[in-house]
């Protein structure tokens, strides 16, 4: 846990950020608005007390409430990795400063993250699907996508159920093959 | 009906193969009498006549028939080397070794369906495997096998050979345009591309020796190279032959320089679009290829059917009419004694082994040591025997180094060889031509 | 690179051509069987005892047991009445156990492989809310549930079981062990699987594909 | 529009626009970069590389705009392999997830599972066993080599040369087989735990591997031999998709890629984990940033990594190796990210607990998607065939990119 980060980041943003800089084994993490993503990031980037040279990550993560854009740093300056969280991100419209100006890389990382919440980033010249196919509507890895097959989910709520009790089939109709006629 | 059935049916195999044969072999022998009997006045008047027309069209018959056995041993001894290069032990489960694996391949794209893409040309399609194997084969006419065993003597020979290498080109580019596909343009153009860059390092790299020898004909090329293996040509054109070697490795196609079905890039090149026995056709003709040029490589500069060294000339002749008796009862007794002969020391030693056994493997022992025995009369007394022997030695020693090569080289780029054919290869067989030159005028050959 | 041009093809020559005279490492596999590791995790198999008949008795004890969940079985119970299952909803796992029951030679009703008939949830729901959803009244639910079924549908009891947060081998034990609870209802026969409609069906078919032949 | 007969079915007409392949997608072009591409100026053709295609490494399909031989663009995509990892990852019990990671990169597979056990093990804050540590070094160290032996072996294969792949699969066999006698499997291992590893070293590894040690060494330069002086080879390589360190660095990209640029960033110093401060490495690097250097670094890395495995193994201690962990995990809400350095970078794992025992979020990244990317830096101006030089060198496996 690097204290002196700590303090770094809070005396360069102190009232930008969205909350207390949080630190928990090697990662230190801070919260911004989507509106600042291009600030803060050129500022970590090109600073000398920062220089977060290596965008190590870029994740889409839905909340089921907002939806946030994680970014993972990494410095030379610092042994923790640095977590920006671009929180508050509205779920109908979700939209926010594309990267790529600072980091080439970044622009098939906001792709995947496009394509599996349907996150704009503005800016990105390529911004379209890459895993799903391009007729594709929805966003898989959004809280509201739930998997055609709901059995896969924890058994810690009890027992999960192969024969639902519910009404019968079509006649002629039945989920398993009946091999012998 | 059922008589017939009942009685062919406890026939064994052997039975049943004799049983058809006899009545067959009986037919086509009152057939051939019937026609030797009323067309043989004529058959002979005009083979006699045509004497050197009938000679070519059985040695070409010759030459087309035995392309296919050749591929086949190719293809063998490609895939057991490479296995063994690379550690493994490769094909052991057809036949002996596996020695029948490339005649199944020739099975399996003989019996594979056959498919022509919808957008191809279909006549430039099903023509463009037919060039390329024919280029391949009549290249063969002019190869020496042995003194004396050869398809025909041109005194343009050379000059032949080298004409009919760049005829496969055409095959290969209407291939390539004729598939309708990007990949197999791409072949078809770089083999173009390939075949006439190395065209003229190719041709360039014999000039010298062609100002030594004075003759563009094979057969004379190779008979000036008879005696001690230094008369070989290598040790005069060293430079000649390394050309030579590198630009003809280029005109088959073979590593490093397969770029035309570079699998990795292209995937099959100019065959992409290819199935069943069209494909059989490019397949073998690449092999035949292999055989072609290494065949040529010895003919030019190893000393074709020559061997190493002078032979001492050994000539026993055998006229069996002086024999009179003797030879009937050769023949009757010699198979019998020589069996048991050898059958003897099984019968004495093995007292696990049934009689019949050893008997039988005493015949097959005969058969060997006879048929040694012949190989090595033929050899000492025939001199086409020993110059075909010396020349398929020679030419397969090259083909080894081909499949070697392919073994070991990964291949290059299309402009890396482009600029080795032009800012290398061709420099240096001009020097070489002109090195030749100027030392002719020296020591005034 | 080095000074000498080719010399590093000729190297690569050489070792290939060492390589060709070295003894060869392939493990002819058919003859030669590979060995298996020590620790090697294959497919759980768990068919038959030494006098052929099926091991597993499906109780789920290791389905259980098993801390991530990896093990789905599926099976008749040890009476043969019924078809329990434990896990995903996978009709390759439930294929499988079937294919496993075939093969051990018993007979295969094939009522087992269908659902099981719907049944009023309410009512169950209310028993189980008399006992306050408690897994320490199990008897008295069940026989409740008797009383209000005539006997222990499959779906009550796997309604109880998840409403309880009991496993299923626990209350299918406790149901199969007391004499006086019936999991099937009295007197009903399974009716015998018949072959009918499936051939009535295929003429359908045949005859269908012959009209289509003709015309 | 013109129509002829099929030759193979004379009753069948076909139409010629049938038979031709236009990648030219069926919709407008959906934004700047794609009506970029997509416009085929005059002279040009597309051609289409993949799905199936011998140098793909995988499933991969790449659209190139060729001018001739030489590429004036190309356009990866992906997809073919994606099979939702993530998605199942946030449907299933911790535990659960680490099978799921096997497969991503499946020719270093241990790689994939060391990230998650590592983001669990922060969320839950459980203190993994020494010894434990020191048996996923010495395991990843030897899957690192595999890795490393098999992208030469391919890198020659792609480049036309049949026999070093063979080579490297027999020491990979040797090392899989290894592997096997202590996980139970010889590709997907499935051996780390959250908390430890599953099951001690035993008997047949360490013979196995104290016999492998005596000759890896000898093997793997003698093998290597074939291709490190081989002047086809070096020109094949040489000065083909040079990159900088500024544009590498730009381009994300981590492991061998990057340091053959000449930037020393290895996440086992960079940001030590696990055991690797009590080691004495190296970090190999290069300046030349093409394709020849990073073949050759990863010859460096091999090097690297036997010494790694000699000292885990002299230094190994005692003790149990798997920690206390309850069998049912439900930790705290909270967000980890853990990074391994992966045979091909940077692999990391990025979790969020919401309390449940599942992962509320879990995002995988992979090295090699950054690097497929850099294609529409590195080719253009190259020749067809330095596309299988670029993706052999830069060593991408498709499992992981599609997740």
């Amino acid at each position: 846990m690097d204290a002196a980060l700590k303090r770094r980041l809070e005396a360069r943003f102190g009232e930008g950020l969205q909350g207390p800089v949080r630190q928990r084994h090697d990662e230190t993490e801070i919260r911004i608005a989507p509106a600042q993503v291009p600030d803060v990031l050129r500022t970590l980037h090109d600073e000398a007390d920062f220089h977060f040279q290596l965008l190590a990550d870029l994740a889409g993560v839905d909340t089921g409430t907002a939806m946030q854009v994680v970014y993972h740093l990494w410095s030379t300056t610092s042994s923790d990795w640095l977590r920006v969280i671009a929180d508050g991100l509205p779920r109908e419209d979700p939209r926010v400063p594309s990267i790529t100006f600072l980091w080439r890389g970044a622009e098939w990382m906001e792709r995947e993250a496009y394509d599996m919440f349907g996150i704009i980033f503005e800016g990105n010249r390529d911004l379209r699907r890459i895993y799903m196919p391009p007729d594709y509507t929805s966003f898989p890895l959004r809280k509201d996508f739930y998997l055609p097959d709901d059995a896969a989910r924890s058994p810690g709520g009890g027992v999960r159920h192969m024969e639902q009790p519910e009404a019968p089939l079509a006649p002629g109709k039945t989920l398993v093959r009946r091999t012998r006629a | 009906m059922t008589v017939m059935s009942r009685a062919w049916g406890r026939l064994t195999l052997p039975g049943k193969v004799i049983f058809t044969a006899i009545p067959l072999l009986l037919a086509v022998g009152v057939a051939l009498a019937l026609v030797v009997g009323i067309l043989g006045g004529p058959i002979v008047e005009l083979a006699s006549q045509y004497g050197a027309v009938l000679r070519f069209l059985v040695a070409a018959t010759i030459i087309l028939v035995i392309t296919i056995p050749t591929a086949f041993l190719i293809i063998f001894m490609e895939m057991k080397i490479i296995a063994f290069m690379n550690l493994r032990v490769g094909p052991d489960r057809v036949g002996p070794w596996g020695t029948l694996l490339s005649v199944v391949h020739g099975l399996k794209v003989l019996v594979k369906e056959d498919f022509t893409p919808s957008g191809a040309d279909p006549l430039i399609f099903t023509l463009a495997p037919v060039v390329v194997y024919g280029s391949s084969v009549m290249t063969l006419v002019v190869l020496p096998f042995a003194p004396g065993l050869f398809a025909q003597d041109f005194n343009i020979g050379l000059l032949y050979f080298f004409a009919m290498g760049g005829l496969a080109v055409v095959g290969l580019l209407m291939a390539g345009w004729s598939s309708f596909n990007k990949y197999s343009l791409l072949g078809g153009l770089r083999s173009a591309a390939q075949m006439v860059s190395y065209e003229i390092p190719l041709t360039l790299s014999v000039a010298g020796l062609l100002l030594l020898a004075g003759t563009m004909s094979v057969n004379q090329l190779v008979a000036n190279q008879s005696g001690w293996f230094t008369n070989w040509y290598v040790f005069q054109q060293p430079l000649g032959f390394v050309i030579f070697f590198i630009a003809v490795t280029a005109e088959a196609n073979r590593t490093p320089f397969d770029l035309t079905e570079a699998d990795s890039e292209i995937v099959a090149g100019f065959a992409t679009e290819y199935s069943g026995m069209r494909f059989g056709f490019f397949f073998f003709a690449e092999y035949v290829n292999v055989f072609i040029v290494s065949a040529m490589t010895v003919a030019l500069f190893f000393g074709g059917w020559n061997a190493p060294f002078p032979f001492p000339a050994l000539a026993i002749l055998l006229d069996p009419g002086s024999l009179g008796i003797w030879l009937l009862l050769g023949i009757a007794i010699v198979p019998l004694v020589g069996t048991l002969l050898l059958s003897l020391p099984f019968l004495l030693t093995r007292s696990s082994m049934p009689a019949w056994q050893a008997i039988v493997l005493g015949f097959v022992l005969f058969n060997v040591v006879v048929i040694g025995l012949l190989g090595v009369w033929a050899f000492v007394s025939f001199d086409w025997v020993a110059g075909l022997l010396w020349f398929l030695a020679k030419t397969y020693v090259f083909v080894f180094t081909f499949v070697w090569m392919r073994a070991t080289l990964p291949r290059v780029r299309i402009d890396q060889l482009m600029g080795f054919a032009w800012k290398w290869l061709m420099p240096a067989a001009l020097l070489n031509l002109f090195v030749t030159a100027g030392a002719i005028l020296v020591v005034g050959r | 690179m080095n000074l000498i041009p080719g010399i590093g093809i000729v190297r690569g020559m050489s070792l290939t051509l060492r390589r060709f005279f070295q003894p060869k490492v392939t493990i002819r596999y058919p003859e030669v069987p590979s060995d298996v590791a020590v620790k090697f995790r294959g497919r759980l198999q768990l068919l038959y005892d030494e006098n052929g008949s099926l091991k597993c008795e499906t109780c789920f004890q290791c389905a259980q047991a098993c801390p991530i969940e990896c093990i789905d079985m599926g099976g008749m119970d040890t009476k043969g009445r019924f078809h329990v299952h434990w896990g995903a909803a996978e009709t390759y796992g439930e294929r499988r156990e079937e294919s496993a029951l075939r093969r051990s030679g018993r007979p295969v009703p094939d009522p087992a492989y269908e659902r099981f008939a719907p049944i009023d949830i309410a009512a169950v729901d209310s028993i189980l809310e008399d006992f306050d959803h408690d897994p320490a009244q199990l008897l008295g639910i069940l026989e409740a549930t008797q009383a209000a079924f005539d006997y222990l549908p499959v779906g009550a009891l796997k309604r109880i079981s998840e409403r309880t947060g009991t496993g299923y081998a626990q209350i299918y034990g406790t149901a199969s062990f007391y004499g006086h609870l019936r999991l099937g209802a009295l007197g009903a026969p399974a009716a015998a699987p018949s072959a009918a409609p499936y051939l009535a069906a295929l003429a359908a078919a045949t005859g269908a594909a012959g009209r289509q032949a003709d015309a | 529009m013109t129509t002829h007969a099929s030759m193979d079915d004379p009753r069948v007409t076909l139409d010629e626009q049938l038979g031709s392949f236009e990648p030219i997608p069926p919709y407008p072009p959906r934004t700047e970069r794609e009506q970029e591409f997509y416009t085929v100026a005059d002279g040009e053709m597309l051609v289409n590389i993949g799905p199936h295609h011998p140098s793909t490494h995988g499933v991969l399909r790449v659209v190139m705009k060729l001018d001739g031989e030489r590429v004036v663009d190309i356009d990866p995509v992906l997809g073919y392999l994606h099979r939702g990892v993530e998605k199942l990852c946030e449907n299933a019990d911790f535990h659960h997830t680490i099978s799921y990671m096997d497969p991503l990169e499946y020719v270093s597979s241990l790689f994939c599972e060391w990230p998650a056990v590592m983001a669990y093990e922060k969320l839950l804050d459980i203190k993994v066993p020494r010894r434990a540590e020191y048996i996923r070094v010495l395991t990843g160290e030897l899957n690192r080599i595999s890795s490393h032996l098999l992208a030469m072996g391919f890198h020659a294969l792609d480049l036309g040369g049949i026999t070093p792949i063979l080579y490297s699969f027999i020491e990979r066999d040797e090392m899989v087989e290894m592997l096997a006698s202590i996980t139970g499997q010889r590709m997907l291992f499935n051996y780390f735990r959250i908390g430890g590893v599953n099951g001690d070293l035993n008997h047949e590894f360490m013979s196995r591997l104290g016999d492998w040690m005596s000759r890896a060494t000898a093997q793997v330069e003698a093998n290597q031999g074939l291709l490190n002086e081989n002047e086809v080879f070096v020109r094949r390589n040489r000065g083909v998709g040079t990159i900088d360190a500024q544009t590498a660095l730009k381009m994300c990209w981590t492991g061998p890629n990057l340091r053959a640029t000449g930037v020393p960033f290895d996440i086992r110093r960079a940001h030590p984990y696990s055991v690797y401060p009590e080691l004495d490495f190296d970090i190999p690097t290069r300046s030349e940033g093409d394709s020849l250097a990073r073949y050759l670094l990863r010859i460096d890395e091999i090097k690297q990594s036997l010494r790694i495995i000699d000292q885990c193994l002299h230094q190994m201690p005692d003790g149990p190796v798997m920690a206390r962990v309850p069998r049912l995990m439900r930790p705290r809400p909270g967000r980890a990210f853990a990074t391994v350095e992966a045979p091909r970078g940077q692999y990391s794992i990025y979790a969020v607990s919401d309390g449940t025992d599942q992962p509320f979020r879990f995002r995988i990244h992979d090295p090699s998607f950054l690097h497929l990317q850099s294609f529409t830096l590195l080719m253009p101006g190259q020749l067809l065939a330095d596309w299988m030089t670029i993706n052999a060198s830069l060593d991408p496996i498709m499992g992981g990119i599609d997740k």
